[in-house]
């Protein structure tokens, strides 16, 4: 199969969903003419005409509300937040607006937003440009989360999350646009549904349990341990919301050891909801404590030279499953 | 500077039908807030509630003869006033406070925000006040990009008018040129809060829309043939593909924020003066008299037909069930 | 003891603290001459003035955005949000920026604000006026989160809060105002320091962790299982961030048997950090499941019918108890 | 509308002293900036840039002879201008930069956002550009409370500007009558976005302040005197009591939104016009030289000794150590 990176992936997608039907609408900021700061929306403006590809005024919340109400009149909005970070400055309309309106207002219209948003650190970007805070949104009802991997997963729920008739948070790591993966050619559509984890690796001795950049860690230390004979299953829910429990559980029925890793904080993190659902469900299952590894929690500090003491490392991973196996 | 808008009105250019009509949607409006309020004393309301008396001519004037279903209306938080002046039938309003599946949210209850009824361009309302700047803009984009010619009115208080994300939906609306109408119900009260003493401002709150380019006015709101006609222009406007409008129209209270709330705060002299010199309904109604349009038993015939179709909709909302538990696990999701 | 209402216990404890020093400033929407929607304010515009006590627009990412301006610069503003919803409109505000601006500064200066909002739900106020959105700021590196349960508690936390040179975000159910309760006379000063929970209830069989309204039905509920001789213990963390993880651990090492009760919904709420630290840290102490009940993943209906439906109820607690037990 | 600021400015009101001190200050900022990009290619230096150079004129002018180490300064996210001009020491600016332990953060690293200098006034700046506005008016509030007679001056781009919290922060600095200063850095893009295309305004983007009855302007602000003088006014006014001040300063980036931008979606003739015409510097030091004021000479050395404090700055910055990793725990909480 062809390898493409995560960023061609995503502009496939997009290419192939706006060209569906002419409901759906990409607007933010600088991703008309500009094709983004992150170069994902290059040449939808040019194929698409500048009422359905349009640049915005730097105005989050507007970005958000409008989504909502071009959703509810018919339209299948996919704006963009620069950073996902600025969910913060939009976070009513994603958290109580997106999720809620449908439902709130007896459950007659529909909300098919797509909001994409890049997240985690990525090169001295600072407090305010590198936070992971999908977490959040788990406690959000009404909107689904999806959190892709691979070049893979981004397309094909990119594609599902266009085309699904419910809010969609879309958050792609900035680290991973570059990283390169198999991509079926575009004439094999495929989509991948939400709420379906993927085993990354299977193994028997400890599952890990991570999202985003930290499969792509996790399997490289899974890699190293393998050496050592030890046999490591990573799993990507690639969706926090619908959250895939069974496949968790049963893996963690089979190892009895999990660690979680993902790069938000770890007080709070997703890794907080999926250890409880775990300790509600599976606890006889466990031989030994559920292990969390997330960033520290304190603010991102900017400089490089910091940066890799918050995200999570092959080492903590290593470390953390031998740990795991001493119980 | 906004200017306040002014029309000298023929009365021979309305039909007797049509100024019947503004009566008798102004009178259902406060026949259906003052059973309300009964049904609230006698303890079958859930949550509070933003009595609308005082501002029918408002609601009416801008809504009955201007908009079609097909326009997208977000209200505002005081009385159900929009919502009945667009359409929504009072037995679905009455159930989202009685929370009976009658309700538009079939049971799961509303009170003024969240009820919602697509089928008459009522897209809900947000419990932030404020809040539907963003989504009204949305809505009028939408009809902009589909050649719709649809209007969308967004209504909000004064208060409301200070929240932060005005000042973004301004900006769209007046960047995109789009086919919205925002209408400022100016009650000079946020709660507790007189306006001047919340907003700074050159002269009107309308100014704000000024600095946009928007289009702008301030107007009687309690007059309701001139908010008929000021609306009419600024859908006119929008249709014709010539961008939003800004109309803050002046109107007062005249019970409390909420149900129970003292009212203490305001001057006692002024909200007299507002209930018995400047009441919409009273003041329309002898208009009428006075120009020999209608004689008072016309007036009493229709007083009679809405405390009839009131009580027939208070009686089907309220005869319709509750939901169970069940109810709140359904429609999270489309 | 004199028993006065926890609203009470509030005001004295604003009053005392406002008159400790002029650099107390309360602001918020009607919190002046009118004395706050929930009657907490009343008498302090009268006592300080209208320059120290003031009513704001209608503009809450401005009222606490002005507040960290305040702090920064020599004031110890106590804004307040009408409705603890309202946390998602200036929620950039609290999540980074009260949280954040003294660490990626630098760490000079200091952000002594106070952050009141009333949370809960308490009689058909709907979907955007009855939450309980606390959880999401365990996940906030630098705020710290005070949830009282009872007048004692919240008139020595408030205070506490003030005095302290953090951001506190302050918490208040608003169905606890009107419940008494013993608290010292005004000339007996106390404090409770942030970060210590309370144990409400001893008890040797369960551990029941409960924060605000629910600390109350807890207490209820174990009234009701002493009678068949199950002897529950009942913790209030009173502050979730700093977490008094010793004391919560203890009581599991001693109980087993874990039961966390909150308002906020289940998925992603303040039970599920608790529950995960405690299956990271004490998992071998565990007899039995972690338990977790929290409101339905909905948003909140605003008939007063339906409520009950989502506020846990001492039912749900007895039973969850008996289910504890039969491991 | 907001009017554009004209003002017969006579050069003998201007010590030399005062002069030269304009031109070695913005001096100092253009080459803080090239030597800041060059230790970027070196590869020392953490994050993104965006340069401010072609716009030294604006900070100068609006800070160097009007505010006092106590007055409060919000900066903006385009090179370290304010910073510089309020006597940020350099080797901290550096420091931020190349993260070590001489910067203000102590090692954390900051970019050009979240350096501070409480010494100086110099109070942060947000990630989120534009949301100090809400933070602004909270010092601006402060210093009205405690009798200080500080200006609090906010600066923020054309796109900053069409952020939400403006229209909060508008409102409290008239309503609450506030010393506080704001100063749109008006350069005409927001990364990629032209500002007649993002905004809607009447004519000018000073205009949204007219709406709240807030002094007002528009200005050259590659102008070093103009701004000096429109600054002074406002900053006097504050002082008086009489409240805040609108000034939209025109200014354009000499360089990409960040290091490495292309640049190519702005006209290259109307670059090449600012670059070549418009220079704040070069223009500045012309008219000293026709005036008779300087010669060239004497710009020379200034140049030669800003380049000295400069190599210094870096040096000191460079042999700071940078932090380990105990570092990240250190701050958090007071
Ligand atoms: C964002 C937000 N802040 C505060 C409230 C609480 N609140 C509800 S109505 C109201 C006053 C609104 O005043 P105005 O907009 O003038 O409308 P009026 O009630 O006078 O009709 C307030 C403060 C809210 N619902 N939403
Ligand atoms: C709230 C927010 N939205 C978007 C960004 C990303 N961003 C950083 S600078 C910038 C453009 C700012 O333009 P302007 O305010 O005109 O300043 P300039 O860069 O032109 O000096 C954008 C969009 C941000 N940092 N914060
Ligand atoms: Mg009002
Ligand atoms: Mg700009």
């Amino acid at each position: 199969m062809r390898k493409i990176t995560m960023r061609e992936a995503i502009i496939e997608g997009l290419h192939e969903e706006m060209e569906r039907d002419d409901q759906k609408v990409l607007f933010g900021e600088d991703v008309g003419k500009f094709g983004g700061i992150n170069a994902i929306t290059r040449g939808l403006y040019e194929r698409f005409g500048g009422e359905r590809v349009f640049d915005t005024p730097i105005a989050e919340s507007t970005i958000v509300g409008a989504a909502l109400g071009m959703a509810i009149t018919g339209l299948r909005p996919i704006p963009e937040l620069q950073f996902g970070d600025f969910v913060g400055i939009a976070f009513d309309e994603v958290f109580n607006k997106l999720g809620k309106w449908r439902y709130m207002h007896g459950g007659t219209m529909e909300v098919p937003v797509t909001l994409r948003a890049p997240i985690g650190m990525a090169g001295g970007a600072g407090p305010e440009h590198s936070q992971s805070p999908q977490a959040l949104f788990m406690h959000a009802p009404g909107v689904h989360i999806a959190i892709p991997s691979t070049p893979y997963d981004a397309k094909g729920l990119l594609k599902t999350a266009i085309r699904d008739n419910n809010a969609v948070l879309f958050f792609e790591h900035k680290l991973l646009y570059d990283t390169k993966g198999e991509v079926p050619e575009a004439e094999d559509e495929y989509l991948i549904p939400l709420g379906q984890a993927d085993v990354k690796r299977e193994g028997s001795d400890v599952t890990i349990i991570a999202t985003a950049l930290q499969v792509q860690t996790s399997l490289q230390a899974a890699e190293k341990l393998a050496n050592e004979g030890i046999d490591v299953e990573v799993i990507d829910p690639r969706t926090l919301a619908p959250l895939d429990k069974e496949t968790l559980l049963s893996s963690v029925q089979k190892t009895g050891r999990v660690l979680i890793v993902h790069e938000e904080s770890k007080t709070g993190g997703s890794g907080a909801e999926i250890a409880a659902q775990i300790s509600e469900e599976a606890l006889f299952d466990l031989e030994a404590p559920v292990k969390r590894i997330g960033s520290p929690d304190v603010p991102i500090a900017q400089s490089l030279h910091l940066e890799p003491y918050y995200r999570p490392s092959e080492k903590q991973i290593t470390d953390a499953v031998h740990e795991l196996l001493e119980y | 500077m906004a200017e306040v808008y002014q029309k000298d009105i023929q009365l021979d250019d309305y039909s007797k039908e049509d100024l019947v009509t503004f009566y008798r949607e102004m009178v259902k409006i406060r026949k259906f807030d003052e059973n309300l309020i009964r049904l609230m004393h006698e303890g079958k309301v859930s949550g509070f509630y933003h009595s609308g008396i005082g501002s029918e001519g408002l609601s009416v004037g801008s809504i009955v003869k201007n908009l079609r279903d097909e326009d997208y209306l977000y209200y505002n938080h005081r009385g159900c006033n929009q919502k009945i002046a667009k359409g929504v039938p009072l037995s679905k309003l009455y159930g989202d406070f009685l929370g009976t599946v009658e309700g538009t949210t079939r049971g799961l209850g509303a009170g003024i925000v969240h009820s919602a009824d697509t089928s008459r361009g009522v897209l809900g309302q947000a419990g932030t006040i404020g809040s539907q700047f963003n989504i009204a803009v949305g809505s009028a984009y939408s009809a902009k990009l589909q050649n719709t010619n649809r209007v969308t009115v967004v209504y909000f208080g004064d208060g409301a008018a200070s929240r932060e994300p005005l000042h973004g939906s301004l900006n769209w609306a007046g960047l995109y040129n789009l086919p919205i109408i925002y209408i400022c119900e100016n009650n000079e009260y946020a709660i507790s809060s007189r306006w001047d003493e919340t907003h700074s401002v050159r002269e009107h709150i309308a100014d704000w829309a000024w600095g946009y380019g928007i289009s702008n006015c301030v107007v009687d709101g309690n007059d309701v043939l001139l908010m008929n006609e000021v609306t009419k222009e600024a859908v006119d406007r929008a249709k014709r593909g010539e961008g939003p409008t800004f109309i803050e129209a002046k109107t007062f209270r005249h019970r409390g924020h909420f149900e129970g709330d003292t009212y203490d705060y305001v001057d006692q002299e002024e909200l007299k003066d507002w209930k018995e010199n400047r009441d919409p309904i009273k003041n329309f109604k002898n208009l009428l008299l006075e120009n020999n349009i209608c004689v008072e038993n016309e007036f009493t015939r229709v007083d009679e037909e809405v405390d009839q179709e009131i009580l027939e909709a208070i009686a089907k909302a309220e005869s319709s069930p509750m939901p169970d538990e069940k109810r709140i696990y359904e429609g999270l999701f489309a």
